[in-house]
């Protein structure tokens, strides 16, 4: 029974944390942004109201039914992989699902977001959107193949297909994937580029190009609930980075509270470390084409995908 | 590319550095920033320098500014009484407004953010609104970049030296390119013509100059004016006091320019081509009119045009008045009066000559035989100095010495002449003394500065050499045994203002001094002679100090006598002014003879 | 105004009747809700609103030559929660940068009719205030109150960025007093809206209903 | 003109070949004047035969008063840096002008233009009939016949509010009891 | 790609990936537009229809709107215009100063394309620096001549006001500090990989064609030939001070930038000359009262290198107190019609953007 509320209880902690720590560093990401462009930039907190102004519109627009449906399938995707990524290692508040395979269920689900916004986008009629749409899936396409075999590349590495199993081997035996597979790193990092849709990678809603793509026709409410899905999804990114390479957080001997709180710091620098990455990337950065992008994925992140299912067979004794 | 620039993937993440630094954001509106000096934004108009010109609001393409009236200014000669205001929603702050300001007074400020939500809220009258931002004014009117021409077209004139052999006429005249030139810096506001006693329609004939329409010039002037030439040559042109350049400049030579015009006709017939005026059928109503100075060679000119039977009786041998005896000839000559008189006898004024009324013809008579009469008998005799020994021979009256001289008669100046006075008569009689072969010294009151006399007329008197003595008052002629002038005694004055005003003259005690001459001439005032006048008529005239009262109309308290000129209390005592008398008292009489039909 | 001069000159009174025929509606609407219950609720919503602002990147005129200078390093309206939206569905403001020609007014008119309420029109400059240098141009509107509700006026030609600025200050003052965003106010007017628009805009093909 | 042998030289080449007046305006500068049938042989003929390639631009004047319009080409030969200016004028009745786009591209972006703002016409012009204006149904703007401000007036309305404006010559007018007379108007300040 | 069918696309006129306010409609195959067609007229105002209301000085401030990003090249040609019609002489030491301001204006309108050229392309943080540092520029403007934008300075007969005091000291300083910050910019952008990516081979103009077509500016001289007005028919002190024009082979969105790159360079070096010779005297010589000023009847066409390229105004006077016609030649009006509807075919649809921003299209000076 305390098994089921620890779940329940876990499950909405996540999503709290999830919402707010996803918000918060698009917040910060703005802060940082202005620092580099030599100014002060808005306050860290501006998503929030961002997202309070657009849940407050008075008046909505959607475009059909799917229009309706398109953030909330966004929304339910994010929750849903949500559920199945482990925030902290061996709490019991922050476990989530943890099931054989998720890592390839969640390869399944991460795509589903966009496909429910591939088709709220379709809906509207715009050409930007349908325009926007077809190079989100291209860009997919591109950042996939690397990003899959760098998970390949784990699981056949570490003989697993959980995460919470890959986290588990990280604790024990001390040593990040980061050192044990850095072609994988190396392959997962450079897709993960691709996957946060920042500069050179934002070819999705480049303002430039398609005024913003697939979220062309939606605003107020509809905005809001994507822009909450998007901040979702980007702590989902960044926890499984870590978790599946940065030897994961919560690993900690500490008992009780304390130890959640020193997990969750630990959770925080990470993927904060993690994060600046591609925001940093984004800031120096012009836009690709698509088939620049594509060509790009499938040229370094690839080999160093190769790469790395080669030295994971390697490790593993089977290649020699 | 290669397959991996590293340089070009590793350069740009310097930009990061950039990171550390201080933003270099403007906190606004917590931190504010310089403004510049020579911003431009909203307006700021110095009331009390605004003269209301209008050519701010004529400037501006965008008809932003309008002029209003506003209920703290009063107008007043040379100030319309109206102050431009803005409106913001048409102003695109390109300060032409200010750059062509006459005086100065509009200029811009560091002021610029207006933010509201009530659109009506933009219209801003500079100076009123906005009295704080006097503090702030940056983009200023410049005097030097300035687009009025504050500097007039220097007027050709004889030399000095040449001048004194002869009474040719010293001002030159403009040529045709001088005086397009000058008539485009007027700026068209219209303030002289208030100043004008007659209203002349100053802007429009300039604006005609200047667009090389000399003939629709003419025209125009001739509207209210028959006698521009005399007025070219000899106006006091208050215009020019109230004229909007001369606020910070010189005056547009508005006197010139019309002088200019009137000498593109040369004769009479040429004068009737060009104005053509309009005259009405004959209306059968008389109107008799005394002396033919400028009142009345003016009433009888406009009254003719009106189809009114109209009789001048002049009672010397030729037209003008004081106009023709009272001027020298190098200012005024003989012809321009001369194709002027022409010119209305042609449009049917009828002069009689040598008719002195009261004597050759009793005013009765013509009072009698007319529906109005028009009294423009001027001021003939002149006030004697007043002090010892004034009755000395040689001790002169200006009026008579330049009538003389004017008349062809010669006057014995021997080698020094004294002229007392500081009006431009005496000027005359100074410089005509001066072109007589004599030394002259002229004695003023007051300072030179204080001089009524145009800065011209005395600064051509002392080119040709004579030699002022300001704040000396004559206290005494010295006579020789035959009662002839041997010299003048002066006492030098001292200036003290009381009270703020004028500055009295008072005399130093023990200062007096004495020049020996030749020949007196006074030159300090006239008066008027009513002997004409029969004594029931005479007695019925109300005066006052020697001038009789007149309404707006020109009208005497006798209601078919009309009076103008000189010799009437009503306004300045000038040609223009006179000028001004018979064209209203023709509009006063037309009025009252038409009223009765 | 003083007696003289006066002959022939319109009142006080009967200008400001003039002003009022001009254009009646939706200037400063007030749009605070009226239960107390409510009240927390709307200074929250509007503190949200007032500091979460979504330009609409449209530079209808030239003043748009002034927005990068605002929305850079230099001025940086982001700190006030200012950022460009790139479609009219995301966008709160509509910024009306100077002069509107008959040819952009459809287009305007078209973007903010898709805009989402609350949204807030800011006009730039004199040319929409009265025409500005423009006045006798047959190709630009003159007073844009007659063709969509303003909620901000901002004097200039072109108007620095610091007035922009207190633009925007000035909108949020007005949008936490609740008297901002007439986009409810507009599509009851509808009807005089249309009959002045449809004055300029000659060949009027816009749909039927008002939001589509 | 020893100054300008350059010039002179394209100018007498042109007189040579067509019938046209022309003169050396300035340095640079060559104007002529030709009849509006010749106007495309002379451009074909500046830009095959003496390196008239670029097409600076193509202007085009309402003159009201004699009836024409007036078109300018100004060409300009990058080699020797010349700019010739071929004049020709047509009829405002029958404004018909030989379409060049055949001869520069760009020449169709001017005619679409003249086409709309003056109102003439290009036999053969491509490109849709509205360039610049939308849902026009006036006479052609740029024609001088064509009064602006009244149609802004007529269209747009005006901001109430600053009817109490006064003109400064009627105030002084009114206040000093002038009268001026009709033809003397024209000349007054407006 | 994924989708082939065609599609029509409109970018503008709210598009934040359209210079100013125009349109550019798209067919799309694909990602590549297959057909492009200009349509402009949004910013009509009818300059040339109102000049005919207005004065010859009232009309300098109407045409310095032409084009909001660079209205100093405007306001100078037609001052020259009139000057040329009138032969008014101007004095020294205002075709420096002038000089000087052109060659601001065009390092302002530079630093504003590098905005407009990388947020076109994504890369925002260097359209911040670049467009927070035209501020300072700007704020030499305000000192000079009272406005940021709007400068409406340099009038027939000379400028409008004198130097203010400190003013050249702040010039080189301001001058100083740029070039400081031009080797940031440059490091960012053109040392980038993946700009070099995308603007190599994109929007190429052919050599032989360009002056055929009209293409005037930087993009002539990124296809390598050498031709400014500067050089062609000097004006102002240009004579008199030493600058090299950059040219590059190409023709494609990467020549046009590095030309732009280094002009920018030239044009500080040419004001930091300018402010040395700067001749003492009068700066203006004085045009008769503006409401009655007429010009000899005539017609003048006059040329300035601005900063999108060769800008002409021919001007026709009847000897009256207004103009008959006063007729602008702008770069973009070949550019961004007819040019850039013969180069857009076969072009990515991310790139129309791109390479708007690298022509310069201006739409207000296509429709006036």
């Amino acid at each position: 029974m305390n098994d089921i509320i620890f779940k329940i209880g876990g499950a909405f902690l996540t999503a709290i944390l999830a919402f707010t720590v996803g918000m918060f560093y698009a917040g910060l990401r703005r802060k940082i942004t202005a620092r580099v462009q030599n100014r002060v930039g808005p306050p860290i907190y501006q998503n929030f109201l961002d997202l309070l102004k657009l849940q407050s519109k008075r008046t909505n627009v959607a475009h059909g039914f799917m229009g309706h449906m398109a953030p909330i399938w966004i929304i339910i995707a994010a929750m849903t992989v949500l559920m199945f990524i482990p925030i902290l290692q061996n709490n019991l508040w922050f476990e989530n699902l943890t099931l054989k395979g998720d890592l390839i269920f969640l390869l399944y689900m991460m795509v589903f977001g966009s496909l429910g916004m591939a088709l709220g986008a379709g809906q509207t009629g715009n050409p930007n959107s349908a325009i926007g749409v077809s190079r989100g899936l291209s860009q997919m396409v591109g950042f996939e193949i690397p990003f899959v075999m760098a998970l390949v590349a784990l699981m056949l590495q570490f003989k697993t297909t959980s995460i919470a199993d890959l986290m588990h081997f990280q604790f024990t035996s001390g040593h990040w994937i980061i050192l044990e597979n850095p072609f994988a790193f190396l392959a997962a990092l450079l897709s993960s580029l691709g996957m946060f849709r920042y500069s050179p990678f934002d070819i999705v809603g480049a303002p430039a190009e398609l005024a913003s793509g697939p979220m062309s026709e939606f605003g107020g409410k509809y905005l809001g609930t994507m822009m909450t899905g998007g901040a979702v999804f980007a702590f989902i990114k960044l926890v499984l980075f870590v978790d599946l390479f940065l030897g994961g957080a919560g690993n900690n001997s500490v008992e009780g509270i304390m130890g959640t709180g020193l997990g969750l710091l630990e959770l925080l620098l990470k993927t904060f470390l993690f994060y600046m990455i591609p925001v940093f990337v984004g800031l120096v950065s012009p836009r690709y084409r698509t088939e620049q992008a594509i060509q790009f994925f499938w040229k370094w992140p690839s080999v160093f995908g190769i790469l790395a299912i080669l030295w994971a067979l390697y490790k593993n004794g089977t290649l020699l | 590319m290669s397959i991996l620039d590293l340089k070009g993937l590793l350069v740009p993440i310097g930009a990061l550095k950039q990171m550390g630094k201080h933003p270099h954001t403007i906190n606004f509106p917590d931190e504010e920033k310089n403004i510049s000096d020579r911003y431009r934004g909203f307006h700021h108009n110095s009331l009390e320098d605004c003269i209301g010109c209008g050519n701010c609001s004529t400037i501006c393409m965008n008809e932003a500014i309008d002029m209003v009236a506003l209920a703290e200014i009063e107008g007043g000669k040379g100030d319309s009484g109206l102050r431009p205001r803005v409106d913001y929603g048409r102003c695109c702050y390109c300060a032409l407004c200010v750059d062509v300001c006459p005086t100065g007074s509009l200029n811009m400020t560091k002021d610029f953010i207006q933010v509201t939500n009530n659109p009506y809220e933009f219209l801003l009258t500079p100076g009123k609104d906005n009295p704080e931002a006097k503090e702030k004014v940056s983009f200023k009117a410049d005097l030097e970049a300035s687009l009025n021409i504050f500097d007039r077209v220097p007027m050709r004139e004889l030399d000095p030296g040449e001048r004194v052999k002869s009474f040719a006429e010293v001002l030159l005249g403009y040529n045709e390119e001088e005086a397009r030139r000058e008539a485009n810096r007027c700026i068209s506001c219209g303030l002289c013509t208030e100043a004008c006693p007659v209203h002349m329609h100053i802007p429009e004939y300039i604006n005609a100059i200047a667009q090389g329409k000399d003939d629709e010039a003419l025209k125009i002037i001739y509207d209210n004016n028959d006698l521009p030439e005399v007025c070219g040559k000899v106006c006091t042109r208050r215009c020019e006091d109230v004229c909007a350049i001369q606020v910070r400049g010189e005056a547009v030579a508005i006197r010139w320019l019309k002088g200019y015009v009137t000498e593109t006709a040369d004769n009479a017939d040429l004068i009737k081509q060009i104005v053509t005026p309009e005259i009405r059928e004959p209306n059968h109503y008389k109107v008799g009119i005394v002396g033919a100075g400028p009142a009345g060679l003016t009433a009888g000119y406009y009254l003719s045009l009106r189809g009114y039977d109209v009789t001048i009786y002049e009672s010397h041998k030729d037209p003008g008045g004081m106009v023709m005896y009272g001027i020298p000839k190098y200012r005024l000559p003989y012809d321009s009066i001369q194709k002027q008189v022409d010119y209305m006898v042609k449009m049917g004024v009828k002069i009689h000559y040598n008719t002195r009324v009261g004597k050759d013809i009793s005013f009765q008579e013509i009072y009698d035989n007319s529906d109005a009469v028009f009294l423009g008998v001027g001021l003939q005799d002149a006030w004697n100095l007043g002090i010892e020994g004034d009755d000395a021979d040689g001790v002169m009256s200006a009026i008579d010495f330049l009538g003389k001289i004017n008349s062809g008669e010669t006057v014995e100046v021997g080698k020094k002449l004294i002229s007392v006075g500081g009006g431009n008569v005496s000027i005359d009689a100074s410089r005509v003394g001066r072109r007589l072969g004599a030394e002259v010294d002229q004695l003023y009151r007051r300072r030179i500065k204080d001089m009524p006399a145009d800065w011209e007329e005395i600064e051509g008197a002392e080119d040709e050499g004579v030699h002022l003595i300001p704040q000396a008052i004559p206290t005494r002629v010295i006579k020789d045994k035959k009662g002839k002038v041997k010299g003048i005694e002066y006492v030098k004055a001292e200036m003290i203002s009381e009270g703020g005003g004028r500055p009295r003259p008072v005399p130093i005690e023990g200062s007096e001094t004495i020049i020996d001459c030749d020949i007196i001439i006074a030159a300090i005032g006239q008066k008027a002679d009513y002997s004409l006048l029969p004594e029931d008529i005479a007695d019925k005239l109300k005066m006052e100090r020697g001038k009789i009262l007149v309404n707006d109309n020109r009208q005497t308290s006798i209601s078919k006598i009309f009076a103008g000129g000189d010799a009437v209390k009503y306004g300045n005592v000038d040609a223009i002014s006179a000028i001004a008398d018979g064209y209203y008292a023709t509009l006063g009489i037309d009025k009252m003879l038409m009223k009765k039909e | 105004m003083s007696e003289k001069n006066t002959i022939g000159i319109p009142t006080v009174e009967e200008i400001k009747q003039a002003q009022i025929d001009f254009s009646p509606r939706c200037t400063a609407a007030g749009r605070v809700n009226d239960k107390e219950t409510q009240k927390m609720v709307d200074y929250i919503l509007n503190f949200a609103r007032k500091h979460s602002l979504f330009v609409l990147a449209y530079g209808t005129g030239c003043g748009a030559i002034e927005i990068p200078a605002t929305m850079t390093s230099r001025y940086d309206a982001e700190r006030f929660g200012i950022r460009g939206a790139a479609t009219p569905r995301q966008a709160d403001i509509l910024m009306i940068t100077g002069y509107l020609s008959t040819k952009t007014l459809k287009r305007v008119i078209r973007v903010y009719e898709q805009m989402q309420d609350p949204k807030y029109v800011i006009a730039f400059g004199s040319c929409t205030i009265n025409g500005g240098m423009y006045f006798d141009s047959y190709n630009t509107i003159k007073a844009l109150d007659r063709y969509l509700p303003v909620d901000v006026y901002i004097a200039g030609c072109m108007p620095r960025p610091e007035s922009v600025i207190r633009g925007f200050v000035k909108l949020q003052e007005l949008i936490q007093k609740g008297n901002a965003g007439n986009g409810e106010c507009y599509r009851e007017n509808l009807d005089w809206y249309r009959e002045n628009q449809q004055k300029v805009i000659k060949n009027w093909d816009f749909p039927e209903n008002y939001n589509w | 003109m020893s100054n300008f042998k350059k010039e002179t030289k394209i100018l007498k080449s042109l007189k040579d070949v067509f019938e046209i007046k022309g003169s050396v305006k300035s340095d640079k500068r060559i104007s002529i004047k030709a009849d509006k049938k010749n106007v495309s042989s002379i451009l074909l003929f500046l830009k095959n035969q003496k390196g008239f390639i670029h097409l600076n631009h193509i202007s085009c004047v309402d003159w009201i008063e004699q009836n024409e319009f007036e078109l300018v080409y100004i060409v300009w030969n990058p080699k020797t840096r010349l700019t010739v200016m071929v004049h020709t004028r047509i009829k405002r009745d029958e404004p018909v002008m030989e379409n060049i786009d055949t001869i520069w591209d760009q020449a169709n972006t001017y005619e679409r233009e003249f086409r709309e703002m003056f109102g003439i016409e290009f036999p053969g012009l491509i490109g849709a009939k509205e360039f610049i204006l939308e849902d026009w149904d006036n006479i052609p703007p740029m024609r001088k016949d064509f009064n602006s401000q009244q149609y802004a007036i007529d269209t747009f309305s005006t901001r109430p509010g600053r009817e109490n404006a006064q003109n400064v010559r009627e105030a002084i007018q009114k206040r000093s009891g002038e009268e001026i007379p009709d033809f003397a108007k024209k000349y007054s300040r407006d | 790609m994924i989708r082939e069918q065609e599609t029509t696309l409109y970018l503008g006129p709210q598009h934040p990936g359209i210079t100013g306010n125009m349109m550019v409609k798209l067919k799309v195959k694909g990602d590549t537009v297959i057909k492009a067609e200009t349509h402009v007229g949004y910013l009509h105002r009818a300059f040339e229809k109102l000049i005919e209301n207005r004065n010859w000085l009232q009309s300098f401030t109407l045409l310095c709107r032409f084009c909001v990003p660079e209205p100093d090249p405007m306001e100078l040609t037609y001052a020259r215009a009139v000057e040329q019609l009138e032969g008014r002489e101007v004095p020294e030491r205002a075709k420096y100063i002038r000089t000087i301001v052109s060659e601001l204006a065009r390092i302002q309108s530079f630093l504003l394309w590098y905005g407009g050229q990388s947020g076109s392309s994504g890369l925002y943080t260097l359209g911040q620096w670049s467009v927070g540092d035209r501020n300072y520029i700007l704020d030499l403007f305000e000192d000079l001549t009272g406005a940021r934008i709007y400068h409406m300075y340099m009038w027939p007969g000379g400028v409008r006001r004198d130097l203010p005091e400190g003013w050249i000291d702040k010039a080189y300083k301001t001058m100083d500090y740029l070039e400081k910050r031009l080797t940031d910019y440059n490091q960012l952008l053109f040392d980038n990989a993946i700009f070099q990516k995308r603007a190599q081979g994109v929007g190429i103009i052919p050599k032989d064609k360009a002056i055929e077509w009209g293409v005037v500016g930087a993009p002539l001289r990124g296809t390598g030939i050498k031709h400014d007005v500067r050089i062609d028919e000097p004006y102002e002190a240009y004579d008199q001070l030493k600058f090299v024009v950059p040219t590059y082979e190409g023709g494609d969105v990467w020549a046009r930038a590095l030309v732009r790159r280094d002009e920018i360079k030239q044009s500080i070096s040419i004001i930091r000359q300018a402010l040395d010779k700067l001749p003492g005297g009068s700066y203006y010589n004085r045009i008769p009262n503006p409401m009655k000023w007429t010009v000899p009847a005539g017609e003048a066409w006059v040329k300035t290198e601005s900063v999108r390229g060769e800008i002409g105004f021919y001007v026709v006077s009847d000897g009256s107190n207004k103009p008959r016609r006063v007729h602008l030649k702008g770069a973009a009006y070949a550019h961004g019609v007819s040019v850039l509807e013969k180069i857009l075919p076969g072009q990515n649809i991310a790139d129309v953007s791109f390479i708007l921003n690298s022509l310069g299209v201006c739409p207000p000076e296509i429709e006036r």
